[in-house]
């Protein structure tokens, strides 16, 4: 059998398949239908310096082949999730990587100190989240912000530092090159696309906070192309999500360039999502006669 | 491992109302460790979140779970073509269910239209130490009447158009009840503005109430917190899970004005 | 029964659905269906001044509840368009658009020129095609290049002006505020968002052009997100398209600001799509008691 | 109206190798006006785009449609799952089928595979004056020899490894038998490496020959531009529709080097 191993920025996975951020708590729900410590990895429930209530329900909504979240980075701060959650998710014996949030590059900076010498692997910086009104994707959007904020964060930080992307860009590249030109080790992509639904009936968004962001297989063909996009101007590992939901999903994404993959809302509609696609990417690398799943990655041959 | 995937074969299914569908389900995992006020997660072709439906009834030994659905959308739309022989893919059981005291204690039960089905396994628990208040449309729309005349409870059927029991609000009902008798539990599933008002008498007359509550889910098991209720207690206010902390709460812990 | 009929830059359409650029053709193979003459209006495939072949096939991968494309603006060019395809179009009694693209400002204004005092009605401004080298997006993306073309366009054309934006930008709002200042008359969005797909057996992607246009119902939560955002920054017309497939989803893009909506992937799957979504947004308008279905437009309450 | 849309339901439906589907339809709309290679584009539950099947019979009288198709894809597969009694929503008949000549002409036609269908009406019209070489994986693949045999055709089966008829490529076996023999007319459906061949030796013996092309669809009515095919003419080289100035080409348009 393959070896399913892989390594980003110096830190081991399994196998790579890691829970995306915000889907998947901090980990000990699923662990209630499998151990979950057979991922490859969790990115944890987006965590900010002090405790946030986030946005009020309806916080979800169906759409063709996706969903519409506007949860607004509900979550305990960041002193609870080292004393209660890390530890307890730690003991699983699974790679942790905390997807932290901030109003100011302050905050994110104060965030990465919080998380020196603490058990976490990774940092998944996110600039990213559109569903909060400070901060949040701002930071995403502009190459020189994105800089600063790496660079800064890098500065406080002994852990190795993946910048999570949002695809509400234009040139998914430009931000893919800041980041990495300001000294980050690893990029995690795509994070939700913005947008709405509406009740005729009532004539309102069904979201409560009228927008939302958009996951789920629809946005899987936008996702597989920034990843190939990003994958080709930068030589920093890229992490490649949004929409995952089957081990040929997870292989094109490899294929295209991803080292790893996150995985999402697919762990809704099916709680054992990662683990059938661990088992899926195997026998394929293994159909293949590929030495290690490694090997998947980039090899995509375009016309 | 407290949850379960399981493809729960349908044993029945009946239509007990206009689009309202009744069905039993072989689902022996799940309805091993169910427990009352429960509900499970159903999935439905073509779409990307299950439904939840709660528990209208199980028996651990037997193996079955019952769910009482009303087509609302497309995907309940979906779940009503299903025949006798097909399989459901759920995952449960689900959620923090209701707390029984013990049955020699007097129990009031109020339940509004397809928020009755949870409520039946409590009447059940209670039997003649049950009352039961249950509202609908009208009377084509009631349901559930025989199966809580045969649990032995004391069950009155209002409806808004009069066309079958009292005509009225449950509410209404409620308040008259409370009124001539006392009780030492009230439970409650149905529409927002009915719960809020069977709590605020329950208040009134300073019973203990829980209430089940709806909210729209992702993953249903806690993880995403997508499907939050506004609650409070003394450290102030919070978003807190329906799905893993609910469906039921304390009246008073829910923050009906949120 | 309501009044269906809807005005746009002073153009009467008889209903608000308007077959979308580039998935109709020039109207008459839809014509074999039922009579054309039942839609407000048909915008006819991207024209460019002289004749293009495309690009190589497969130019369509399907996705979940969604299509890629990579046409590649395949058409007979402005002259041909003129002398065989707009007579025989206009004969249906039929609100004709004309959508025109070029690799620079002055073919676009030479476009213009040509269609001068033609039986166009309206001219669509296609800055937004993803899938041709040299211009098409590229005007799209930036508010100074949108203002440019389109009011150069607007001083060689003698007709209303629609200039079609492209999803693939950070600020679609500032896009629409530059085509509105600088002379648009209506806008219409949105294209198709970037993307693709990958066979895993050859590790190739699924198009020949490497990556296309993504449309359908998948997208349809980005488009209406954006239409509200444009309809909330300019006081042109908003004409929302990008995965409408039912009466509802075009109910739900008129209350979110548009004036008219445009179908396209849609008719792929259904032939009758848009006979079936103005004969739903019929019934809705009059089960509302609505004088006009023009009424529904933008009456969304945010919350 | 040259299209029309219609629920075609299933009278018949038949699994004639592993994989492999003979389907009959109720449809008779599109039944009355179906020209020889013309085909259907099939909605499948559940997908954006339609699925191409050419049509491998019709009766107008009767109003039915027979369509032979392969399992492929989930779309494909998805429709294998229809039983007798469901109904396909199909729109047709589309495209340019195959020109036919005096029937008391010489015609050979070559099939590959899942290409084998629309070739049965082309071959029950020449009859006696019909050759067909067929081509498939193995014995157990093959499909369609009984209708040839019905028809009256002189048929040659060939299997890549043969396990039935000739061991060999249909290609080899069209060469020996235009070696010996002579034809007006050749048509051909397959994998494109098998049509290019065809059309190679067609050229070679100056015998005319039409091709039936398959290109990924949008549309399937001209309108989107989705499905070209290279095309030559003494005006250039073109992109051309295939699903309506196509299916069938004559084998010297095709720009087979492209
Ligand atoms: C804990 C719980 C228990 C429930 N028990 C029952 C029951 O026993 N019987 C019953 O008939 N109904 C019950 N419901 C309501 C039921 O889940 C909804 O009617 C159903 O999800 C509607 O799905 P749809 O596809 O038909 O509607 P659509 O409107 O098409 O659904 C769109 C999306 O919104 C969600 N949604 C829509 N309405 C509701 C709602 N009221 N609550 C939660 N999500 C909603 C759907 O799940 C789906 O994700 C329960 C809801 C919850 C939260
Ligand atoms: C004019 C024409 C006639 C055809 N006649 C027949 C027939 O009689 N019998 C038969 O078995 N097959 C026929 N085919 C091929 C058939 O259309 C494909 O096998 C089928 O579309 C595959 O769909 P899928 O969902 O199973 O595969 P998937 O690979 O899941 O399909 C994904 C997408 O690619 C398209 N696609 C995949 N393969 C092909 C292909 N070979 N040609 C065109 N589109 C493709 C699908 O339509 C769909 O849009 C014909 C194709 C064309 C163009
Ligand atoms: C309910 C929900 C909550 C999310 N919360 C976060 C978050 O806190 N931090 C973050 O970086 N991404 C968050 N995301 C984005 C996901 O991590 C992921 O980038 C996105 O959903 C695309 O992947 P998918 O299609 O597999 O879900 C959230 C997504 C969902 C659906
Ligand atoms: C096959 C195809 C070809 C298209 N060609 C054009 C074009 O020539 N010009 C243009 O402005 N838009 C073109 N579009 C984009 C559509 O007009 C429309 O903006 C997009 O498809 C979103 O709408 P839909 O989801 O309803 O298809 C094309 C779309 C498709 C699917
Ligand atoms: S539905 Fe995910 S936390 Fe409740
Ligand atoms: S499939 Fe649309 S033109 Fe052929």
């Amino acid at each position: 059998m393959p070896d399913m191993s892989v390594k980003i920025c110096g830190v081991s996975f399994k196998n790579p398949v890691i829970a995306a951020s915000g889907t998947y708590g901090y980990g000990m729900d699923y662990n209630e239908f499998y151990p979950i410590s057979r991922l490859g990895g969790i990115s944890c429930k987006g965590t900010t310096l002090v405790e946030r209530a986030g946005n009020p329900a309806p916080r979800i909504a169906e759409t063709p082949c996706g969903i519409l979240n506007s949860v607004g980075l509900q979550n305990p701060g960041v002193g609870r999730f080292l004393t209660s959650y890390l530890p307890r998710l730690k003991k699983q014996n699974i790679v942790v990587i905390a997807n932290i949030a901030g109003n100011s590059v302050e905050d994110y900076c104060k965030m990465a100190e919080r998380l020196k010498e603490s058990q976490v692997d990774i940092i998944e910086l996110n600039i990213s989240c559109p569903n909060v009104k400070q901060g949040g994707v701002n930071f995403g959007i502009l190459p020189g912000s994105v800089a600063e904020v790496t660079s800064q964060v890098k500065k406080h930080s002994d852990k190795p530092l993946m910048v999570k992307l949002t695809p509400n860009v234009t040139s998914i590249g430009d931000i893919a090159k800041a980041a990495e030109g300001a000294g980050a080790d690893a990029l995690s992509l795509i994070n939700t696309l913005t947008g709405m639904r509406i009740d005729i009936k009532t004539r309102r968004p069904i979201l409560r906070n009228n927008t939302g962001g958009l996951s789920g297989s629809a946005i899987f063909p936008v996702a597989l192309r920034m990843v190939r996009e990003v994958y080709k101007c930068v030589k920093i590992p890229v992490v490649g999500m949004g929409g995952i939901s089957s081990w040929e999903d997870a292989a094109e994404m490899m294929i295209a360039g991803a080292s790893a993959v996150q995985v999402g809302t697919a762990n809704f509609r099916d709680p054992f999502a990662c683990i059938k696609i661990i088992e899926g990417l195997e026998s394929f690398a293994d159909s293949l006669g590929l030495k290690s799943i490694a090997e998947l990655t980039g090899t995509l041959n375009e016309w | 491992m407290r949850y379960t995937q399981e493809f729960g074969k349908i044993l029945n299914k009946t239509e007990i109302a206009k689009g309202t569908f009744d069905v039993i389900l072989h689902s022996p995992e799940i309805a091993k460790i169910a427990a009352v006020g429960q509900f499970v997660n159903i999935l439905c072709d073509g779409f990307t979140l299950r439904r939840p439906i709660s528990l209208c009834g199980f028996n651990s030994e037997k193996g079955i779970l019952r769910i009482v659905f009303e087509v609302r959308g497309k995907g309940t739309e979906w779940m009503s073509r299903l025949q006798v022989g097909d399989d459901m893919d759920i995952i449960g059981p689900l959620g923090h269910g209701f707390g029984l005291l013990d049955s020699s204690k007097k129990a009031v039960i109020v339940g509004g239209g397809v928020g009755t089905p949870p409520l039946l396994p409590v009447a059940q628990f209670y039997r003649e130490n049950a009352t039961v208040i249950t509202g609908f449309r009208n009377a084509s729309a009631s349901i559930l009447q025989d199966d809580f005349a045969q649990a032995g409870t004391n069950y009155i059927l209002c409806t808004d158009d009069g066309s079958a029991g009292i005509h009225g609000l449950t509410t209404q009902a409620l308040e008259q009840y409370l009124n001539k008798n006392t009780c030492d539990i009230i439970y409650t599933c149905g529409p927002k503005v009915m719960m809020h008002g069977v709590a605020r008498l329950a208040e009134e007359h300073k019973i203990n109430c829980q209430v089940s509550m709806e909210e729209r889910m992702g993953c249903g098991v806690g993880a995403c917190l997508c499907c939050v209720c506004p609650t409070k207690d003394d450290n102030g206010n919070h978003l807190t899970r329906v799905c893993l902390n609910g469906p039921v709460f304390m009246s008073t812990e829910v923050d009906w004005d949120a």
